[in-house]
């Protein structure tokens, strides 16, 4: 069976945490862009003399899908490497993945990843 | 004709058509900064809105307006027969009548910043109509077209047109945007003010410089005449005060805007420096670059809170044309009737006073017919979803993801 | 364990549904664009003369892990505040989180989000 | 139950992929650009005489959201549709959907979607 | 040299040279207009052929073509001495040079539009190089330079270049884009055609904008000289001219496409406003402002159908060009047959099709001597990826998130 | 005066207007370049900056810097009287006025570049005040005021500035650099260089063709005078050889990318147009055009090998502004030694060292004096989430997706 880890990032710590997982031999990923709040909450920003809440803020979405015995490695490694130990650092959340497929050789499991 | 005499028709004609490209050039001025000042869905709109408009105010003027204007007729209204021949005295006609259409087509633009986000695009047509061929050349004939309105303007001073064409546009851009009402999500209950950001402000700069760049033809080619060591000379002066107040205008905003905000707004900058352009608009030959700047500050400031003024009254004015045009063609106007020597504050307040009144009541009138017959405004459904889908079918930016209420 | 919660609504509703979340108290989201269709079919533009369709409609996603015990809560309030009643509201699908992690604390579980 | 499937796919794929689904009867789909990378690597770029690498690529994310039965189907179709038999095509990963609703009616699982 | 008579050669080559920085600057007009009407991923491409055309022709124009175009030679083509000595008949012979420069790279820059986002940069620039080393001058010196071809082009007449420059720009683009083929997924089988919205609507409208100013100097430069009341005149009557007709031609657009499409098109405006000025081209200096309205009218109403027509026969022509430049550079010279009182509408035909099937053939020949030896198109998976990342490793917009295929 | 001094007054004054109006354009071609060449996180600042240092450097040259430069004092430096009367021998004094401020402030604009995306606003600010106010009147009353340094820089020869404008702003940068560091993430350990490329190719693109454009007015306007054959056909030459040598300088920066990199870079093809603007600017006014094209090709070539060699030295320019002002500045002044008959080489290089002294050292003085007091350089984190939202509070497109570090 293969695990989805997904984590919630500060953007700019996204090359290092490439890197990071090159070393332990993990490749394949996919990134998106998102926003968000949790404990960081976003600040006040001014326009022409109004003031405006600005809620969300921009946050790097890694989504990597692993075999099982993998999954440790690769949360721990994410976990140190994207750590900062200031407010808003991120999250990491883990999901079972019940089929994985490689489109171009129709390969399955962790075969496919 | 005299060789001497030819040569002072051929650069007098001459700096017309030069002056009147710069100030066509201020059309694209307008359409960037405006483009600049609008969320994303409603670009399309108000690029199609500020080309369209200078078509037509072309047009109209053409056909209507510029003979109401010039042409003889009574103190009130010029003869409306259409313009022909072509020399004037001293100059090409035609080179006249090219530098006065894009004075028209300014004071058009104006009112499309105005009314923007939340206007419908053929009323807004049909306004501009009005206001090209008919408003704006009546008023014009008493003041440029030297009825002064059977002496009521006597002594009114305005040398580019702060009040005849800046403030005209504001006026008739308040009217509108009485009957219209704010853009959904600008104002909350309790006075609570949601500021809607510009989504390009390198073009809404881009268009400031170019509006700059414009004025110097606006200012300086209202000299009418360059053939001369005399005319050269006021010239010089039209324009380096002119960009000398414009740069007063952008520093007062900046430091007004660290002060008031902490930190200098850069959109105001750029209101500032088109509100100093407006307030020496009016006399822009008469003063010293002292007072120039100073007249230019002011500008820079009014601006401001201007604008804060008007938020506070719910007049939602999305890219500050009032603030800019408005209230600085009134500025500027009364700043000639303070320090130019022959002319009376109370001639020019008058002046503001009586072309303030018409163009607003005319305007308020056309508006009020567009509104109660057809409707002015786009429905709730498509002001959501931008004017550029819904009306136009065309989004300005297709490729660009968008943040969605983010 | 927890649950992922994940809404896809329309984008004009997101700060209400904000603020709604707010009140029950739950925080933290992550949010992203997306586009779909579903019975709410996209419509028809026309550029230079000839016609195009527009398939997809921007919609907004909104991810958020919550504790098991305050799923239900959270669902109930996405529904109410979302719902125009309008052809495209939109979905809401759940997931099992195997795993939460907060990174700036190594926080696991419940406390992790 | 219903099942989400996660198709990661070259982007010009997706007008092909969207009219197969069509044929085969399911409608609904969700839809985000990410970037990513797999046995397919970025390339180098040079920026005023100084290379560096684009490691991320370009992809699109389709999230479909059907039931059981209909699960093998469509993730038949997307693979057979998404195909180009050269690096890079994709993956397809599928997850279990723990619960499904419809923001407008309320209605819930396999009516839902 | 007398006062006057220095005077006069002061003031007709100081009006070429402000002409040529005007038409210098429609360089930046194309630039913009062809950006914001290529999709994303062609745009850096697209911007670096704009400007690089431009150098390109002016120094090979400067090498060769001036001089083919006006040196003495035969009545088919000019000596090919290099330009040399300073002063011409009464103007500044550099002055005319820089403002004659400014033309052909106006003809260069139609075409990049033409074949944008498929072609390869490298063949594109040879196709540049002989275009204005060559193929233009001959043509040109047809006309201009004054052999009439053996007699065969007496009593043709062109004042600024609808044929001689718009249409020479058209033909050697259609020529191309015959041999190139349409972009990837234009066509689809059964005559489905799938419209390919510009990327930034803002800059096409800038462009537009740009090119509007630019043309003041295309075609008021083009009386070449400005030191009597006569030519002040002149000037007066076609920078007005071509104002209005521009005017004309973005109203008439935007008319027909709400009345054929329900909408008012953006990017039809656009290309109206483009077309007026083409078509008023050939004849600016004759017509009353009514005939000017008329003529761009036209042109505007043309440009849509034209539009539409290239669409059907599956000529792919990203941003208008053969519309815009090709058919309005021809309705603009009948127009001259047509109206002008001296002027015959066979001559002006037969210039039309003389200079059109040379153009045409040299063009095509050209075309297809690139297309057999280096190739001019990009592969099919650099169309697709976009030429930017593949041929210039460069994107337009790096940071912004663009949307794949959505 | 007799009307043929008259008009001679009149055409010379009118020409510094016109050349001013060119070259205050400028203004905003360096704002479109800048912020086409930063990421977007910094553009509200780079557009704030640039359109509040010309309105700065315009108040302080009229209040300072005007007379610091051209007034008598004694060799080194002006008198300090505030300008005053309004007409100079054979012009209006505002005229020259207008002209002359707007190049004080292109030499503060090539600052804004080379310390763009980490300056802190306010000591920006506060360098360009000294700059303008002082640094540069100083050196510029040596050359152009006329008193050659107590004849230190007898026989220095510097038409349009490449030196005492274009250089004087590249050491003035430089100097900042060089106390200011690099950006965070640029340079990597082992000399790896991470290219950071600029968001919006377009905008730069249009801002070197308004660059270009201005150059125009920049350079033909350095002649100072229009109303005499002489003039005229100076001003013809000056005007062609600046446009052949910008082609000169991007076609030769376009063929050395293919050559280096295996592709033509488009920021290159830029800053090689520029380059060959900045080149030909010390002596636009001699050469052949066959002479304009080499020395344009030149400054092409030099300023992509520039750019490299600064990134090699961890010297940080995002704009690429030293090696376009500050390398070519020098190259343009040498070669006018070279190649002009009655220049001697030496001459020049005293000149550029001299000058490139002077103003290296008082900026760095100036720029000392700022970090150590209240700081040039914004925090680390301010760099990383960009100055437009930590000091501005305004994002430059609020509603476009950004990549975040992919
Ligand atoms: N409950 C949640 N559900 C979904 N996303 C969350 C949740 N809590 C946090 N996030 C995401 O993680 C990011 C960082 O969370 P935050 O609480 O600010 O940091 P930290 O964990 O360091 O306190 C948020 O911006 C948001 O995108
Ligand atoms: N089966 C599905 N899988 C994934 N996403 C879906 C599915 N059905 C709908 N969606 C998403 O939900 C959005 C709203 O769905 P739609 O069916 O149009 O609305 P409604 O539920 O109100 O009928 C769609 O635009 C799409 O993004
Ligand atoms: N382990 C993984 N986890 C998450 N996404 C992945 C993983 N492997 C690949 N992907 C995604 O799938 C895309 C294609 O994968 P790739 O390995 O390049 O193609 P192929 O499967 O044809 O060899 C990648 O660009 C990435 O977005």
């Amino acid at each position: 069976m293969q695990k989805k880890i997904e984590a919630i990032i500060k953007p700019f710590k996204l090359e290092e945490i490439k890197q990071a997982l090159a070393e332990i031999g993990s490749f394949g990923m996919t990134i998106s862009d998102v926003k968000g709040f949790g404990q960081q909450k976003g600040h006040t920003a001014l326009y022409r003399g109004a003031e405006y809440e600005v809620d969300f803020l921009p946050k790097t979405k890694i989504e990597i899908i692993v075999s099982e015995e993998m999954a440790d490695l690769v949360i721990e490694t994410i976990e140190k490497t994207a750590k900062t130990g200031k407010i808003g650092d991120g999250k990491i959340f883990v999901y079972d993945v019940s089929q994985a497929i490689r489109i171009r050789t129709g390969q399955t499991g962790n075969e496919a990843i | 004709m005299e060789f001497s005499e030819e040569m002072k028709y051929v650069l007098d004609s001459f700096w017309l058509l030069i002056s009147g490209c710069l100030v066509m050039w201020m059309a694209a001025g307008f359409a960037m900064l405006e483009a600049g000042l609008v969320r994303t869905k409603n670009t399309t709109a108000i690029l199609t809105k500020n080309i369209t408009l200078y078509s037509l105010a072309c047009i109209s003027y053409y056909y209507v307006g510029y003979n109401l204007m010039y042409g003889s007729g009574n103190s009130f209204v010029g003869s409306g027969v259409m313009m022909s021949g072509t020399s004037a005295d001293g100059h090409s006609l035609i080179s006249d009548f090219f530098f006065q259409v894009v004075f028209v087509a300014t004071a058009a633009s104006i009112v499309s910043g105005t009314v923007a986000e939340r206007i419908k695009f053929w009323p807004f047509m049909g306004f501009i109509l009005v206001l090209t061929a008919v408003i704006y050349p009546i008023q014009g004939h008493w003041s440029w077209g030297g009825t002064s309105l059977g002496g009521m303007l006597d002594g009114f001073s305005d040398f580019a047109g702060s009040t005849i064409v800046h403030s005209v546009g504001g006026w008739a851009g308040l009217a509108g945007v009485l009957l219209l009402g704010a853009r959904k999500g600008k104002f909350g209950s309790d006075g609570v003010i949601y500021p809607i950001p510009g989504s390009n402000l390198p073009l809404a700069t881009l268009g400031t410089f170019v509006l700059w760049l414009g004025w110097f033809g606006f200012n300086g080619g209202s000299q009418l005449a360059l053939g001369s060591k005399a005319d050269v000379d006021a010239i010089s002066a039209v324009i380096a005060n002119t960009n000398i107040a414009a740069c007063a205008g952008a520093l007062a905003a900046m430091i007004l805007t660290q002060l008031l905000y902490k930190r200098v707004d850069l959109t105001m900058v750029l209101n500032g420096a088109l509100s100093g352009l407006v307030a020496i608009t009016a006399g822009p030959d008469y003063p010293s670059m002292n007072l120039a700047i100073f007249i230019g500050a002011i500008g820079g400031i009014l601006v401001v809170f201007a604008i804060q003024f008007f938020d506070k009254f719910k007049i939602d004015d999305p890219v500050g044309a009032l603030s800019v045009h408005l209230v600085n063609g009134i500025w500027g106007t009364l700043a000639v009737g303070i320090f130019k020597p022959d002319v009376a504050l109370f001639a020019q307040i008058k002046g503001i006073v009586v072309i303030g009144i018409f163009t607003f009541f005319s305007s308020l009138l056309v508006w009020a017919v567009l509104k109660f017959s057809v409707g002015i405004r786009v429905s709730e459904e498509e002001e959501y979803n931008g004017i550029d889908v819904d009306e136009f079918g065309l989004q300005a930016y297709p490729e660009f993801v968008e943040r969605q209420g983010v």
